[in-house]
């Protein structure tokens, strides 16, 4: 009956439209949905990818290194002729980082975004947040030389005990890069809060700070959680800094002064260095880097959850 | 006074001027948190500006590398990042597109759109080195494109992939959803919604995307040293499966020279990638200004 | 049995016999049908039982409180409501007696059914653009500037905008900006049209003229309207229909249903005793 | 055609890489070749010794810069891939012991006293422990990374064993950066590529060393690259290499990089703070290489400690003279 | 002259005067007053010369079509209007005889004058939280449950929630989270309470149980109240003001206005003749 609307058409005498020219499962818009359709399977296939190569490699590396030594022992020393391979020291590093990055970011990047939603201009808004955002545009290398080369420096004025390669740098440095990211994503969040629940905290008499620190800032509360997740799994996955700015010394420590190995650096110092590829140094990186996918999965998993629950509320 | 609000005054004790000293307190501190991250790129920006300048001339900027600082150049790593960045915008901003408005206009509503959307939220956040072990395995091992231009692209454009998604499929929520309507209410199809209305409206959006995508993969290091992108490259690139060398390895080989000198140079070219990176930027938050304020109501 | 959403009144023949047996369309076909429609938004039932008829080169006027499912049942009638994700839709419409969601492509159904809606919502292009663009894409052969201003006369925006063809739409008022939107669904040449509350956003003026677009578009289409304002309803409809919570209260010819409703709470609303 | 070729027409391309520690020689290397052939296109690299030779044996590259001799788990894979390889000595690279400049106490150490401070499990913490005569103040040590070829070969000629080596040292995989570690504490003790000891002079003061054997210099030796060529400053002086893979050596844009490699290592490695061999290991290299002799001389088992490249090359001429006889 | 906004009475003290010439309290002082005010959003003017006076303890009711400036005029009340940019007032507003922009903290004001918005916008917090707040924030010195049990009261509100005092108000329907919205302004005892069109997102049930809470209030506040719906006005105010395109029209009793309107455009807006 497909030439029914053509003969309606006809009669009433409308003889310029081609309706069947266009039909929503036409043969074009069928292979432009399986193009799209394609496109958004892509993204699946590069996390398939990323898992299968992974998991590989780490299969023949935990043939050698039992699970039990990978979670149990606490010394990291494949290269050393006494090797041992527990994950704690490059977990420990990693977290350390991460603590110390946070402990820079959330503060100051959340400032700077209930700066910017809720204090700055309109117009002086418009290029603060980009000009933050470049900060994250900075390569991390560039950072991992201010790190090492001005940061620790400036710091040993103040601490001569620290060491010239140590997590305090390294994860102030990391910290700073992520601020953006806190700043950005907490700023998106505090201004999808409704204008409505201010102006009904403003109607009680309340000022502004009252406004913006009991009402909108509670409210936005998971937005801003999700952003420092996500921050800090940007941190976690912090390759440059760390590796020119921290050191290389595995080691289960928490002084910050001192020079610790994270996931990261690891995985890169394996890889640029004297290791040949077969031994099971080689494949420790991989172990590793399913260590860091695992880590950095959980907590995107986590930051999703909670954006979810942020949707919800209003 | 009224009775009434002297009633209420002994019920209230407002402390206004206190309020008020500690909300001027707030906003300082505020302001000046904000202020921090700017100091601390202007004290980066000034460190390497200050090391580096002397070094930036003409002819470093048409020089291959070379053992002699005096001779060095970067001119091949230059137009090996440029390459780089074409070809990275070639895959990743057909399929990333392509992708969101899949997701965004396409997908039926369900689990399997959940995972998917969850998924790119996941590759966003997965650290670059993984990228980079990915991109050895895959492109330069198992597809045998060797340490190529096109490798190294097709690494940097999974990379940035999810970016784009993101930022593309945000720009298409943004459009008003009386645009969809009314155009379908007139019989269009969904591509020629999308291609007629969608992407023209959300283009500004999903360019500040592509742009940030592509300031990304252009600063990148980590996945590059991954896929073992090479150092000495004292030609320019031909075709995609020539080798190549990009700024951000040319920096971190620098730095890492006995000689002082290199350093400088390094701090040279690093000035020349934060200026490329500046610019992009700049465009990015150019255009993204001029959406806010052209935006259909 | 002028009231014909009794529940009895199961079989739509017997329906349609019953709503015009005073009217003079006694033996005309109607345009369009709806059987026994529910609709769900999620869990959430927001049309119930709806049976109804619309007779061709009329308009019939929805009414009825905010929330009671007006706009629900216009999307159903051109498949716009698929376009709502986590929706559900059962029963039957028909389109000149053919099953618009079982024998027909939504594109076909949306161009011969077209809609305005209650925001104007032009596409962010030049006046000319917008009302040649659903033409365009459905294959339109004929002389375009011709077709455009055929449709902005009928629309009764032509003498407005005659001289600023290929400036923005969004440069013109509001009122201006809903008559493009009217243009640009009759461009496609629909044969029913379907408008929700395309007034409340104008002014009185604005309001005017396009009641008086809508009387004159009668003669050439079938007309349903949305509207929350009875004395609209009532000035420019032939027939008009009663929502409440999702139900069809009562449908009858426009001055009857006003003079006399047979439904307490039709009589409640429209003396304005609850809304 | 392997006849004598316009060095303006020839064309082709050699992909190189490997050791970081080789990188600027061969980048110099490079530079030159291409100024005089610029019809061949050399690529170098940099993926470690070890990341150099996974690509070389399988066949991605056509010569691996090497820090250090092939390892026999290379080797067998090597063999396994049908890899055969042409190793080719082509500098001198020392290691210097440095300290901060304000250390006062220390000119020279001995090998011995070298050895107990980084075996495995040392409890040396304080200079005092080294040597009676030094302050009570804790001592620091910085090392290359555990996974260069300088750790390599320091543990191996110090410690006696590779990879053997207390694990609480401050380790970076660059250089540079432990000579920032260095320069900064008083209380230092570490050890980097000579280059980068010449480099900052003012920065870092050397260590003399004393191997105990008068056979190759009497006593404490600084490291200089006179000391290091002549093979007094023993045991920290190592020969650097490329590997050259013999399928593609009659490749002739391959042949005549090599060639040119070998002619002009000696007078390009002190440029980039390398020391040269002697002009008679250039040339006996050269004949390695065109006589397409391929393996280790070092019979595939890694680092040898205190051998002179020229004594190995001369052995394997004599003897491979003595069996074509 | 009841018709209290003739261009010719600029004099303050005579409008007032004149408006309750004929209503028995004449010689109440006002609760508040405005004076020649002009509003203008970035160019485009809101509000044109607007003066008007509101009688303690009764309920004035704002009327008008869509964007006549009602919502406008209402937060000029309690400088609200202060938190929008880009934009401009003239003229002056007197509370209990004082300029509330001049010689005023607007924090003070708008605890004097509280306001409950069109939708309901309770914080995310619990129910008890949600009345607390205000009353907390002000330094509120007396027993605060007590406080929260009387507001809720007052909103009629309290048995409907009295056993999920701490259960997220997000919970409640529209209607109730709307008396919520009360119940927090209530709760830093305001003298005045302005309502922008609170009951637009409730079902008849509510807005009556609404309708009857506002009479209840009147004993204690003064009210002004912001309606499309001319039958709400009718049942609940004392006082009406037509504005129309940023204009007060005309403001007298209500009975009066209603039944007696002096000016065409009040006639044909409250016979619905536009809307
Ligand atoms: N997208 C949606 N998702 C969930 N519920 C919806 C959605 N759209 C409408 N509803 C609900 O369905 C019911 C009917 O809504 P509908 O928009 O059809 O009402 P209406 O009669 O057009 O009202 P109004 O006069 O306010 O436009 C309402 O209760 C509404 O809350
Ligand atoms: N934030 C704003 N920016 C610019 N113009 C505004 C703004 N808010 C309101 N207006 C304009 O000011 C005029 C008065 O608006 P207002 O909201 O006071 O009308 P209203 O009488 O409350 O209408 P409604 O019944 O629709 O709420 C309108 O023309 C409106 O378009
Ligand atoms: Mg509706
Ligand atoms: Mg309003
Ligand atoms: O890069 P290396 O193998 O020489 O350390």
């Amino acid at each position: 009956m497909a030439s029914t609307s053509n003969e309606w058409i006809r009669r009433q005498g409308f003889p310029d439209l081609a309706p069947d020219a266009n039909l929503s499962r036409g043969p074009k818009e069928r292979l432009i949905q399986a193009f799209l359709g394609f496109c958004a399977f892509v993204t699946v296939l590069t996390t398939l990818g990323i898992a299968a190569i992974l998991i590989g490699e780490s299969i023949a590396f935990f043939q050698q290194v039992s699970l039990a030594e990978f979670f149990g022992d606490t010394k990291w020393t494949p290269q050393f002729a006494e090797k041992h391979f527990g994950i704690w020291p490059l977990l420990a590093g990693t977290l350390m980082i991460t603590v110390i990055a946070a402990l820079v970011a959330i503060p100051i990047g959340l400032a700077a975004a209930i700066y910017i939603s809720q204090y700055a201009p309109d117009r002086v808004r418009r290029w603060l947040k980009p000009s933050l955002e470049l900060l994250a545009g900075v390569p991390t290398v560039v950072y991992g030389y201010f790190a090492l080369t001005f940061v620790t420096p400036l710091l040993q004025q103040v601490l001569p005990q620290m060491q010239v390669y140590n997590a305090l740098s390294a994860g102030i440095v990391v910290g700073i890069m992520i601020i953006p990211m806190v700043a950005s994503l907490s700023e998106d969040a505090l201004r999808a809060v409704p204008r409505s629940l201010a102006e009904g905290a403003y109607a009680l008499g309340a000022t502004k700070y009252e406004v913006v620190l009991r009402v909108v800032v509670p409210a936005a509360l998971s937005g801003i959680m999700a952003s420092f997740i996500l921050a800090l799994s940007r941190a976690i996955g912090e390759t440059m800094i760390v590796t020119l700015a921290a050191g290389a010394t595995p080691r289960l420590t928490l002084n910050p002064l001192e020079s610790i190995q994270t996931m990261t650096a690891y995985i890169v110092q394996v890889s640029l260095g004297d290791t040949p590829q077969g031994t099971v140094i080689y494949q420790s990186l991989f172990a590793v880097g399913l260590v860091l996918f695992v880590l950095t999965l959980g907590m995107n998993l986590l930051a999703h959850r909670i954006i979810l629950r942020f949707k919800e509320s209003y | 006074m009224t009775e009434v609000q002297q009633a209420v005054a002994t019920r209230f004790d407002l402390r206004l001027e206190r309020r008020r000293r500690f909300g001027q307190l707030l906003a300082v501190v505020l302001f000046f948190a904000t202020l921090f991250g700017l100091l601390v790129l202007t004290a980066l920006l000034v460190d390497v500006v200050r090391k580096g300048a002397p070094w930036l001339d003409w002819q470093f900027l048409t020089s291959y590398p070379s053992r002699r600082p005096e001779a060095a150049g970067i001119k091949s790593a230059i137009v090996g990042s440029f390459w780089l960045m074409l070809l990275t915008a070639l895959f990743s901003v057909p399929i990333g597109v392509g992708a969101a408005v899949y997701l965004e206009e396409y997908a039926p509503r369900g689990w399997l759109l959940r995972l998917i959307q969850l998924n790119i939220a996941n590759l966003a956040g997965i650290p670059s080195v993984i990228y980079g072990i990915l991109g050895l395995g895959l492109f330069v091992r198992f597809f045998a494109l060797g340490r190529s231009l096109l490798a190294g692209a097709l690494t940097m454009s999974l990379l940035v992939l999810p970016i784009i998604v993101i930022s593309t499929q945000e720009a298409l929520r943004a459009v008003p959803q009386g645009i969809r309507e009314s155009a379908y209410a007139l019989g269009a199809t969904r591509w020629q919604v999308v291609s007629s209305h969608l992407l023209p409206i959300a283009a500004p959006g999903i360019l500040t995307g592509i742009i940030l995508a592509l300031s990304r993969a252009v600063g990148e290091t980590a996945p590059l040293v991954m896929i073992g992108a090479l150092t000495f490259v004292a030609f320019l690139p031909s075709h995609v499966l020539d080798p190549f060398t990009v700024l951000p390895i040319q920096i971190f080989n620098w730095t890492a020279r006995p000689q002082e000198t290199f350093r400088g140079l390094a701090a040279a070219a690093i000035i020349v990638l934060m200026v490329f990176l500046f610019l992009m930027n700049l465009s990015a938050i150019l255009l993204r200004n001029y959406y806010e304020r052209h935006r259909p109501h | 049995m002028a009231d014909h959403v009794s529940s009895a009144e199961k079989a739509p023949a017997t329906a349609f016999a019953g709503l015009h047996r005073d009217s003079a369309s006694q033996h005309v076909q109607p345009k369009m049908e709806v059987r026994n429609l529910y609709f769900w938004y999620g869990d959430k039932l927001a049309l119930k039982d709806i049976s109804l008829q619309i007779l061709p080169n009329e308009v019939t006027a929805f009414i009825g409180p905010s929330g009671c499912g007006k706009s629900t049942l216009l999307r159903c009638l051109n498949r716009m409501n698929e376009l709502i994700p986590n929706t559900r839709m059962e029963g039957t419409v028909l389109l000149d007696g053919r099953d618009i969601y079982r024998e027909m492509d939504p594109v076909v159904v949306r161009r011969r059914v077209g809609m305005v809606f209650q925001k104007p919502n032009p596409f962010p292009k030049s006046i000319y653009q917008n009302v040649a663009w659903g033409a365009r894409i459905n294959g339109y052969r004929g002389n375009m500037d011709e077709l455009v201003e055929r449709c902005l006369r009928m629309a009764a925006l032509w003498d407005e905008v005659k001289d600023r063809l290929h400036e923005n739409a969004y440069g013109l008022s509001g009122g201006q900006q809903q008559r493009l939107c009217i243009a640009r669904a009759l461009a496609v040449e629909p044969e029913v049209l379907l408008m929700d509350e395309p007034a409340s956003a104008l002014d009185p003026i604005a309001t005017a003229k396009l009641e008086e677009t809508i009387l004159e578009l009668k003669k050439s289409y079938t007309i349903i309207i949305v509207t929350h304002n009875m004395h609209q309803a009532s000035r420019i409809s032939d027939t008009t229909a009663f929502f409440y919570m999702g139900e069809l209260i009562e449908m009858n010819r426009t001055d009857e249903l006003f003079t006399r409703p047979r439904e307490k709470r039709t009589e409640d609303y429209i003396t304005g005793r609850f809304g | 055609g392997r006849g004598p070729q316009q060095s303006g027409q020839l064309t082709g391309s050699v992909h190189i890489d490997g050791s970081s520690t080789v990188y600027p020689l061969t980048e110099a290397v490079a530079e030159e070749f291409m100024k005089q052939y610029p019809g061949v296109r050399v690529t170098v690299g940099i993926s470690g010794t070890g990341g150099g030779f996974s690509k070389f044996l399988r066949k991605e590259t056509d010569i691996n810069d090497a820090s250090r001799p092939i390892r026999p788990v290379e080797d067998s894979l090597a063999r396994q891939n049908g890899v055969a390889y042409i190793e080719l000595p082509v500098a001198y690279d020392g290691i210097a012991v440095v300290v901060h400049p304000e250390n006062d106490w220390v000119e020279c150490l001995t090998v011995e006293e070298l050895r107990r401070i980084w075996e495995p499990n040392s409890t040396i913490t304080r200079w005092r422990q080294v040597r009676a005569s030094f302050p009570d103040r804790p001592l620091s040590l910085y090392g290359a990374g555990t996974d260069s070829g300088t750790y390599d070969y320091f543990t191996a000629a110090i410690v006696g064993e590779e990879h053997a080596s207390r694990s609480d040292f401050t380790a970076s995989e660059d250089d540079n950066v432990l000579v920032q570690g260095v320069s900064g504490d008083p209380n230092a003790l570490g050890f980097i590529p000579l280059a980068y000891y010449e480099e900052n002079t003012d920065k870092l003061k050397a260590v003399a060393i004393d191997d105990g054997n008068p056979d190759n210099g009497e006593g404490c030796i600084l490291p200089s690259p006179e000391t290091v060529n002549n093979g007094t400053y023993q045991p920290l002086s190592r020969p650097i290499f490329i590997y050259v893979r013999a399928d593609r050596a009659d490749d002739p844009a391959v042949e005549a990089f090599v060639t040119f490699y070998l002619k002009q290592a000696a007078a390009l490695a002190p440029e980039v703070g390398y020391v040269p061999l002697s002009a008679e290991a250039y040339e006996l290299a050269l004949a390695r290489f065109q006589n397409r002799i391929t393996g280790s001389i070092f019979g595939g088992e890694g680092s040898q400690v205190g051998v002179m490249v020229e004594d190995l090359l001369r052995l394997e001429r004599s003897s491979t003279e003595s069996t074509a006889e």
